[in-house]
């Protein structure tokens, strides 16, 4: 995979490679904690695979294969950023603080958010694709308005990249200079759809059309990512504008669990990015150039393995709210209707107000 | 009283003026709002007075002036936004009804999305197409949106102003055929809370219901009736979700028979609603089915027929007639 | 008569595939109906049989969808459109209110709007958030579309190609959670016309009307109701617009009582409008005002809890109750 | 105005420029041919403002300042090609063949569309901004589908190019290589924003990071529109894709007649632009290159002159329609709502059938 646009540090098999604009800021620690990160939301991934293949969760959707575009992107947020997932930022997420537990209440069909975003300044997952790019752009209108150094990212896949929303977003961020950062995990498939159809050229460049400076990091190279989303950001909170990022990776497994890849995608394919896989090059840099240790990574695997089997604990453990809480928050104020609905549920004897 | 005498839309501006003094995070939002003060001058002047960040001109584009809303909401401000015409707030439709009405519920409370969205609306001023819709069903029918509709200037004025104070997102409709009509606004205090509906006349053989643009119509309908024998009690329902049917009960109840009145098609409209409550609700009282004067079941017409299309003065008192028809 | 068993997405698909034989314009658009065959697998095979230009994997664009669709329509194609869910038809509101509802009118008839819109719709799958949206008021409110539900894979069969070889712009709404519900298809002609509503059980205490997904909840009440000796009569609207209203009439005048039933909000929707029309036309035959059954107004709840927003056997026998307890 | 991104075979002044892409293959006859179209759209123009002024229209769109933008794309069109414009076409419809009159049907509020598009190959006006792109493209994978060497044309301004559908059409044009040509007039204004709020960039420079050709041509330079136009036409034909136009030129007069452009924009700019007369410099060229005298001109000026009186005419006669006609063609069949407006309004005496 050689390619001239394509902002890369690490290659797949771990060795370092110098590029013009970018250069990697990160010490060993550092290195190994985005290892860390990563071995723990991929955990996280396969832990909600199995929650819901057990019938706990009515469905999920896998980040296996994006873990480096998202710790990458996610590590290099400040507290003070704000940002705007769609449904499958689990990484970002957990770099947000979010508890994992809260990711899974979405998918556990027991909220339509699951945190409160506001606290972890990570906004509750967007499932209508393109929706959060102009949240994203009005929020940092908002800083500017405010006056503050702060950034805001969004995040959209390839497929969400043909949206209307999203384009009107470019258009938008432009026009204000709004202090944002666009990051397209382009995973090369939308559900069953080719990110070929999408676009015929490489999407990043599109951002340019717009007047702003799209860039192409390889988004299975943690260090990459990490540099080109810290530079990115930086620029924005100082009033260079906006960037769009483009994390060039790919979907390892289905698109959620309720899809099925092998009626439109080749083995081949996904044998090939096996050999990209984004956490064994940082391993391999790490052992090489580290000295890191099989007990360091021992380690990680058991802070991953205690994770999980608290994120299954916290899972099964949440109940069904009561019928009644469908009414709660569904207006800031008091509505006729609403308190109809109530009394009727109430009447029903659907809700006891036992809970 | 302190009142005064203004247009319409010259309430509208004041209101949204004086909105902006009392609260830094009032913005306001839309397509030429800012130098030219609105195709409705709306507008007019505000961009000068409080700068071009809280006065913003925006690109083309009904989505984005909505979603960026959005955003801005979660910041913690407030954005009027403005649709230049009724037919150009479909781009936005989808941001409304999958975000903007559903954020607070996903979030659970953590998001206030106080917006307005304002919407010129209705027929009656010679436009070409796409500049006389009547939406508020779509938005009606939507939960987590609340939809009102004003129709006199102190009612312009002060619903505004109780718009963008209130913590839920609004749709604010504007008959833009009144824009340019006069009348008394005191300011003072307002006369109705924001989701209350209003008796504009009183009257004991049919209750008239209808808002926006067609309270003048149904006054004059009032007047003639009145020359004829016929009583008519007419309330504006201000609010069109959620409706405040109580006055509406108690007109009922009186009167026996009801007629509601709105440019848009009937079919799962206000009006159906309106039928639907007020029939269940007064079940007893009714001696006659609730009739519904509407636009017809066709896209807009070119406006040289649109007085045709709009329920007139003699479509009213037709259904004024049909209801008094009914023998119980 | 050749019947044959089969699943309602079955259904759809063999309907399509009977339309696409008969007529090389009939395409097919959407995101993932090709390959994939779409995530219902509605469209299963079809792309093999009859290749990528007739069968269109689409960028996920839904008001791309359907404005291309507009523009085969007037190249002399007739397209159906497949959005992935309900909550994803928004996007493509603008262009189906002001372009595929009114071209027709604006071009004086030389433009035939003969699409389809396929929308899988309601709830009852236990999805996340957007999956199991109600929209169909919005387009029956709308002008210039024709709006319809099938409930049964028979229904499906024949409504698909009866929608495709319509001329208008038509909105196909599928209960999602009966896809994989069998029935007998009859092979050999349809047993309705597109536009009539059905009756699907005699009786004679009330009248109970729904469609798509709420008539199995519907039949199933009325077995209940019968075992406590309530005799409920069973309309399947299936064309919500325009609405069927006469054996709707001849229901309730022989009941006195009807109760409707949708999983949409009551506000403006369907109900409403049945509520409106039938009370108005079985004014002197009705012993109870017509009781909506519905969902309540509040954004669609996660779907650990959608059984009780959705209409249940309960809530519709206590819909029942109610009408019964009306005295007159 | 020298700039090097802009084609244009004509200056100001009239005199010939050369450009290393494209050549005028006009000859003097076929010029001429092109001042007529542009004195007479002007003069329709003119003549429609002063029916409004005397309220004969509810409304008029003026064109004044874009007459080479649309002559030239106008005929550069082939009979099969097939167009969508917006409210502003009135030089595309001159092209088309539309009769003037038919044109003024929606400005008389007489109705909503005002001839058949499928007879002029000539879409319904389109107001809804951005809208009529898409139907382009869709329009455009028919002919495709056919396998007939058509083009497809869609116009929209500066304004309309910041709408969702408007980029979405875009994507689509590029995906399926559909033989649609985008043709933007940049006449600086979208009602009062100007075109710099739209975009920061050049518009045309948008087309590229969709992934197909931008061009932006001397909008005024009725020779560089009709050669751009005709090759990027030419190039759809033969399954070349998409082009994107973008016609740098100026709206001279108001948005509408609705609009009071002094709120917004300064004399000095109109001043500017006064000079680059698309009319001026191709009559200058004719002068001077081809000897055309005045009689010639004058002849032209007769013309334009007879085609505004019988369009005055013709626009006067264009009765209020019968009420009953709105409910023609909202379906294409019958429909119970239709049958029961139709008999309410024959009962309440508003059409007495007497039409
Ligand atoms: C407006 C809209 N249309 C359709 C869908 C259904 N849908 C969910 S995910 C998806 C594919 C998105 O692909 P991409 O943007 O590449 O993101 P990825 O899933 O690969 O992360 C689709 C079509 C949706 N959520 N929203
Ligand atoms: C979706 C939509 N929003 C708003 C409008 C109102 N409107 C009509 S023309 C116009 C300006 C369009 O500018 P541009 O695209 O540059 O075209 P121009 O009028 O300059 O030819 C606006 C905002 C509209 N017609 N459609
Ligand atoms: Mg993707
Ligand atoms: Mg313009």
């Amino acid at each position: 995979m050689i390619d001239e646009e394509l902002v890369q540090l690490l290659t797949p098999e771990g060795l370092r490679v110098g590029h013009p604009e970018y250069a990697s800021s990160l010490d060993g620690e550092e290195i190994f904690s985005l290892y860390r990160d990563m071995v723990i939301v991929r955990r996280l991934c396969n832990e909600s695979t199995s929650l819901q293949r057990q019938g706990q969760l009515a469905l999920w959707a896998p980040i296996q294969g994006q873990e480096a575009a998202q710790i990458g992107a996610g590590r290099a947020l400040q507290p003070m950023d704000f940002t705007f997932p769609t449904y499958r930022e689990h990484g970002i997420a957990w770099c947000r603080g979010v508890p994992p537990e809260d990711v899974l209440r979405m998918f556990r069909a027991v909220s339509n958010g699951g945190w409160n975003p506001q606290h972890f300044r990570h906004s509750v997952p967007t499932v209508v694709l393109g929706n959060q790019a102009l949240h994203a752009v009005g929020y940092a209108m908002g800083v500017q308005r405010d006056g503050a150094e702060e950034a805001v990212m969004t995040f959209f896949g390839d497929g969400a990249s043909s949206q209307g929303d999203t384009l009107e977003s470019f258009v938008w961020a432009a026009s204000f200079n709004a202090p944002v950062v666009f990051f397209c995990q382009n995973n090369q498939w939308g559900i069953s759809t080719p990110s070929s159809l999408q676009s015929k050229v490489p999407l990043y460049r599109r951002a340019e059309g717009f007047g702003f400076p799209g860039v192409r990091v390889d988004g299975n190279d943690v260090l990459a990512v990490y540099e080109v989303t810290k530079k990115a950001l930086d620029n924005a909170r100082v009033g260079g504008g906006p960037t769009m990022i483009e994390a060039y990776t790919y979907r390892m497994g289905a698109h959620t669990t309720s899809d099925d890849p092998t009626r439109y995608r080749i083995d081949a394919e996904v044998e090939v990015w096996k050999h990209r896989d984004p956490l064994e090059r940082v391993k391999a840099l790490l052992v090489r150039e580290y000295q890191i240790k099989g007990a360091a990574f021992d380690q990680v695997n058991h802070e991953a393995e205690a994770m999980a089997l608290k994120l299954r604990d916290d899972v099964l453990a949440m109940g069904r709210p009561d019928p009644i809480t469908m009414f709660d928050h569904a207006y800031a104020s008091e509505h006729a209707l609403i308190e109809e609905g109530r009394r009727e549920m109430l009447e029903l004897g659907i809700s006891g107000g036992a809970h | 009283m302190a009142t005064t005498t203004m247009t319409m839309a010259k309430a509208l501006n004041e209101g949204l003026r004086r909105a902006m003094e009392r609260d830094k995070k009032v913005l306001l939002m839309g397509e030429d709002i800012g130098k030219l003060g609105g195709v409705f001058r709306i507008t007019d002047g505000l961009q000068k007075d409080f700068g071009e960040d809280r006065v913003i001109d925006s690109p083309l584009a009904e989505s984005a002036i909505v979603g960026t809303a959005v955003g801005l909401a979660i910041r913690g401000y407030r954005t009027v936004c403005e649709m230049q015409f009724d037919g150009f707030v479909y781009p936005a439709f989808d941001q409304i009804v999958s975000q903007v009405a559903k954020l607070h519920k996903r979030s659970d409370g953590a998001y206030t999305m106080g917006l307005v969205i304002r919407l010129p609306f209705q027929g009656g001023i010679g436009a070409i197409e796409h500049h006389s819709e009547s939406p508020e069903a779509y938005f009606a029918h939507t939960a987590g949106l609340r939809v009102v509709s004003c129709s006199t200037p102190n009612d312009a004025y002060w619903m505004i102003q109780q718009a963008i104070e209130h913590d839920d997102p609004i749709i604010f409709c504007e008959p833009k055929s009144r824009y340019w009509e006069k009348g008394e606004v005191d300011l003072e205090g307002p006369s109705h809370e924001l989701f209350e509906s209003a008796r504009r006349r009183e009257g004991t053989d049919v209750t008239v219901i209808g808002y926006g643009a067609s309270m003048k119509t149904i006054m004059r309908a009032a007047d003639t009736a009145a020359s004829e024998g016929v009583s008519l009690e007419v309330i504006d329902a201000r609010s069109l979700s959620p409706l405040d049917l109580e006055p509406m009960i108690a007109s009922i109840e009186k009167t026996g028979r009801f007629v509601t009145v709105q440019e848009a098609p009937h079919t799962a409209s206000i009006g159906s609603e309106l039928v639907a409550e007020l029939t269940q609700r007064c079940f007893y009282s009714l001696r006659a089915p609730g009739i519904r004067v509407s636009g017809y079941h066709v896209p807009y017409p070119p406006t040289r027929l649109e007085e045709d299309y709009r329920p007139s003065v003699d479509r009213i008192l037709d259904g004024v007639d049909r209801v008094m028809g009914f023998e119980s």
